[in-house]
């Protein structure tokens, strides 16, 4: 898989690493660095599906704990833990599994807070590898996190690189507030550059991964390399795409959806999610309601149709966008 | 309830009569709400623990102040046996800026973080889990404080309850499962959706014990509770307590009862906790005919001064109404 | 509250009755006409919480059954009963506890026809009391419709009026494909004049609830009535707007958008749910998209602000919309 | 196993020689699968069901062909043993369009409704409530039909188990509850995760009977299936049946079984159910090294046609990717 550069103007000492051991990396050093984190979930203390908590079990015994396959009880263990003080990790192996603990999610973590009239902080996050995996189906290739941005009280991150990830997890680590933290299974192999000093990315900031004249293309996590190659594409033919990676939904970054809109007067919308209620129809939406003025052509959305994800080969390639409907998206706007 | 049960419980006179005062207040404040609904005060749906009193009060009267608890959508009685204030409270239930939650939680979700009440819960066994969390956070760092979580009967037919219990004994968390059985699911009898007669005997299915008691005895559920907490802070993991006692009221305010069978709340009216334990402490002369007039009379001005608190209190400014869904790191979207 | 009249056009013998005679009503003859329909949910033998199954159990002994406290089991239930060609009924008794079974409609319900190759149909409903009741509270009061327009394999309707739902409701009793029926909670005391003869009225079809020619509401469930209010008030400064009520989100009648706003060039999409990711920013997206060269104006969204609803009485009223909100909004668009 | 068994079943030597018919097909296609994925023709994640076959052959040697089946992510055994056909199975893996979701499934999703195979199913526990609502509709239809539901012993620590059983014991529903106690959830042993030591401890929690039996013993399954069939068919309940066995192969093709306890499956190896049944048949002279060759030809060559029917067909049309979302009444929503 291609690499990712570190964004423009960081200039320190890197170290390439792949996204998986961006997540990590970032759990051990955050761990290190704060004894109440802790992580739970089922198989993290091997290393989880993912790999993603390799040799963490080891380094901080008592610390990462694997659970019964009881995603309620991982959910709501987390809430309760978080409302005395600690910080848990939970993770949820799959993204389709968050159906098992909307409940815990959703009217417990997402309200504690308000419905508590603001007692308590809530610093917990909830860790999601996510959507499309090779051939694994209509149970196990969903990704839903749109359904969080429906979810008052619920942060929501999306990260796309490794950078991105290890500076937004651990931002995450160190908030007060729920995180639904979506990692794209198809990216855990990509391979990027990482700051060899500590770093954070705020949540709620986008990034322009690529600037351009004539269309923005706004997405995030999977998406993003596709749109990377689409504008690399275009660019032989003399189009300037803009990619717009969101990088998290809960906050949306509005201003910069707003600056970039204002200045290239043409959105495409890409996400890997089915098209319905989407977080892309929420970004489609706002800039229709409060960029009008400035666009120059409708606004443009490629995502998934609403079918379930199929299991042969040529129809799961079929049903997510891809990078020619990216290309063929853009000049449809011109 | 014999002599020498107050002996082995080892309770002086004055710990006694606190049992009584707050199976007054809690008795008091429930019937003051269930008035104060049929005026329009005290808002939204609310869920009565009239006759369920000795349960919250003998569980916590075994409890430390730094121990946890977590409640349900009937959750007046865990709150005020746990500390939390009569005023604050009503204010809550009046929908009030001085009430626990600002105004915003209601019955449902009264919390009081500060004396260790970790929240009413609007859905059903949704504080097991949660109280799951807390046992583990209390394992993490290593304090032997416990949490209970009080539920209902058939609170016990929900997944929540089956994970969060079982997630405990795996890690023999400080929690003791406190089952309030009382017969009733909203408008279903507990036998038609449960072929067991004790959600105690559940308790075998995660390797923990569980124990039935006479939730309508006070002393009997402080002493059951007792024994249970020494073992969980003795680090020997979760227990189930299961207290048998009977819904006198409806399922919320407002439920005119049409399934009851008839006869049967008359006959649970007799083993009216409250009831029987004056009737204890007056035969082991504790409980005097003139003490009895005065505790009455106080708990009935501490409930009058709290009905007074949330009526003189003022709504909450409307900017409320998008404050603390975040802390202020983050500011909701308003487009 | 107020009461709705008939469709315009339709001439037949009527009756009054209330949308929660009108589900009962929906129930009752199509279990009399199709002995496969049976009801199961929490306390629906005696009457239901909202009193929407009263009669039934007698009616129908076996039939309706009270179930444990097990949302889970009760929509699971339902899948499988569907799968030997019953047509099973479940109620979910208040709409935020969709979160306790939402792997049950979403990975079970949603994609067993699509992830079994089209081997079965699956005739099931799941009503589904939902949205705002008086100061329930943050666990008592969301509605999540939005949710099942993002989960591929689920109808969703959510009618306005007594006719529509039941027409509605007899509509998805009668057909293949698992329905989720939204009741509005504060919808259930209306009247409305229903037909004295059967009818039904399909899924997927628009409603002009009220004819205009300048702006286009788009809304559907409780606060058509409150856009139907604003648009009398509105004709009395002389403007004209169109109510057009979706009635159900899936399959969402777009050509009835497309030809609404075509001729109002002006849109305002109203909503009770919280505005990320919605139903109505799909809705929004979906004008930007398509019918963009016919508007005017921005694409105006009202919806509640995303946060947990609040029990004190006056913070309640304050995130949703209002009659006067929408009078706003139509204004601005002018 | 001794005479008296093979006596008590009644079962005549082609019956027998069926069951092991059966075992070797679900070893050999096992097997084989695990070849072809590694050759990259059978695709997506695959679980194995090695080692464990006697149990989903015992199990469905009881059933009658209008009986019915949920199964799980590792079901290939069960829909083997429940009548599916192995080319169609194979084609699935494939992705082609002739398996039995036209490719669209896979092998999480692999049903067969016209041999009562109600589908596979890619969450844990999930099939659970599923066989629960197929006797609640063989209830309503007053047939003596029964359903079976198998599940693994690490299913049995989710909500959806704890709910499904209750339900389907509150109306003594025909469901068969089988779990297999294979000893592993993916990486993690069972023990570690529940503190009972057979999941059949739990039946109690929904006032059932729970039985073990010997998982790699197809006639003691076999056996003990058919008593609680007869019994689900009389209207008695449900019943939680569960067979320990042990999974040897790894979670699913590609596990590299770091954390397997070095011996324990070669311990358990010695105890490979078609090897103990094999070598029973020969002690009763059912089973010749003849027939016993001629058999394990004729399984292989099922399962080669079964792949070159796989090989041969062709893959779906990109159009399908579009289909059967809905019936004809409804098309997806494409913009
Ligand atoms: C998940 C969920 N389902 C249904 C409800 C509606 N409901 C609220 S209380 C209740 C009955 C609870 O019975 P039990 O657990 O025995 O407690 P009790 O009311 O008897 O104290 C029901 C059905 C709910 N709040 N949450
Ligand atoms: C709800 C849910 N959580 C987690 C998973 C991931 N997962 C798939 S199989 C499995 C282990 C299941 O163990 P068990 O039930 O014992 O069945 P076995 O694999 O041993 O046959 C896990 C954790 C899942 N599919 N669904
Ligand atoms: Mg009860
Ligand atoms: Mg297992």
């Amino acid at each position: 898989m291609m690499a990712t550069p570190m964004p423009a103007g960081v200039q320190m000492e890197t170290r390439r690493i792949t996204f998986r051991d961006a997540v990590r990396e970032a759990l051990q050093e955050e761990m290190q660095r704060d004894p109440t984190i802790f992580v739970i979930g089922e198989c993290v203390e091997l290393r989880s599906a993912w790999r993603t908590t390799r040799d963490l079990s080891v380094l901080f015994p008592g610390r990462v704990r694997d659970t019964p396959i009881s995603e309620s009880a991982i959910v709501g263990a987390a809430v309760g833990a978080a409302m005395l003080g600690m910080r848990p990790v939970a993770e949820i192996m799959v993204g389709d599994f968050v159906t098992t603990c909307m409940d815990e999610l959703v009217n417990q973590a997402g309200k504690a807070r308000y419905m508590f009239g603001g007692q308590i902080d809530l610093p917990l996050v909830v860790r999601i590898p996510t959507g499309l995996a090779k051939n694994a189906a209509a149970q196990h290739s969903q990704t839903l996190e749109s359904w969080f941005m429906h979810a008052p009280g619920l942060l929501v991150a999306a990260p796309s690189t490794p950078y991105d990830c290890k500076g937004m997890l651990k931002a995450a680590l160190r908030g007060r507030d729920p995180v639904l933290f979506f990692e794209y299974k198809m990216l855990y192999a990509l391979q990027g550059d990482v700051p060899a000093d500590d770093y954070t990315v705020p949540l709620g900031v986008a990034d322009v991964k690529r600037a351009g004249r004539d269309v923005t293309v706004l997405c995030w996590g999977s998406v993003v390399h596709k749109a990377l190659a689409a504008a690399v594409a275009l660019e032989a033919d003399g189009v300037s795409v803009e990619v717009l990676d969101l990088r998290s939904l809960v906050p949306l970054d509005t201003p910069a959806i707003q600056r970039s809109v204002e200045r290239t007067h043409r959105a495409v919308v890409v996400e890997e999610a089915c098209r319905p209620a989407s977080a892309g129809a929420d970004i489609a939406a706002w800039i229709a309601e409060h960029v009008f003025y400035s666009l120059d052509a409708p606004i443009k959305r490629l995502a998934a149709p609403p079918v379930p994800k199929p299991f042969s080969t040529p129809l799961e390639q079929a049903v997510v966008p891809q990078t020619d409907d990216i290309v063929r998206a853009v000049r449809e706007l011109l | 309830m014999t002599q020498p049960i107050q002996d082995s419980l080892g309770l002086t006179g004055d710990q006694l009569l606190e049992l009584y005062r707050q199976l007054l207040t809690i008795r008091a404040f429930e019937e003051r709400v269930k008035y104060e609904s049929s005026l329009g005060n005290v808002l939204g749906p609310t869920h009565l623990y009239i006759g369920e009193e000795a349960i919250a009060v003998g569980v916590c009267a075994a409890l430390r102040p730094d121990d946890y608890i977590t409640s349900t959508h009937r959750g007046h009685g865990h709150a005020l046996a746990k500390g939390c204030r009569p005023d604050r409270m009503m204010a809550e239930l009046f929908g009030r800026e001085t009430g626990y939650c600002r105004g915003k939680g209601g019955s449902q979700h009264i919390a009081d973080f500060s004396a260790g009440m970790l929240g009413a819960n609007g859905i059903v066994a949704g504080g097991i889990p949660i109280a799951t969390g807390a046992g583990l956070a209390i394992q993490l760092k290593q304090s032997d404080q416990v949490v209970i979580s009080f539920f209902g009967e058939s609170a016990s037919n929900r997944g929540p309850f089956h994970e969060g219990i079982n997630l405990a004994a795996v890690w023999r968390l400080p929690v003791l499962f406190v089952c309030e059985f009382n017969h009733f699911g909203q408008y279903t009898y507990a036998r038609q959706v449960m072929r067991v007669e004790n959600v105690a005997d559940r308790a075998a299915a995660y390797g923990i014990p569980g124990l039935v008691v006479d939730g309508n005895d006070v002393l009997a559920v402080y002493q059951a509770a007792r024994e249970a907490i020494a073992r969980l802070r003795a680090g020997d993991g979760p227990m189930l307590l299961e207290c048998k006692t009977y819904r006198l009221e409806g399922h919320n305010i407002g439920d005119e009862l049409y399934y009851r069978t008839p006869g049967e709340a008359e006959a649970w009216r007799l083993k009216d906790p409250i009831d029987r334990y004056s009737a204890w402490l007056k035969d082991r002369e504790v409980l005097s005919e003139a003490l009895e007039a005065v505790t009455q009379a106080r708990v009935q001005a501490e409930i009058d001064s709290a009905v007074a608190f949330a009526q003189a209190s003022p709504f909450p400014p409307v900017e409320a109404a998008l404050q603390d869904v975040f802390s202020a790191d983050y500011a909701v979207r308003l487009s």
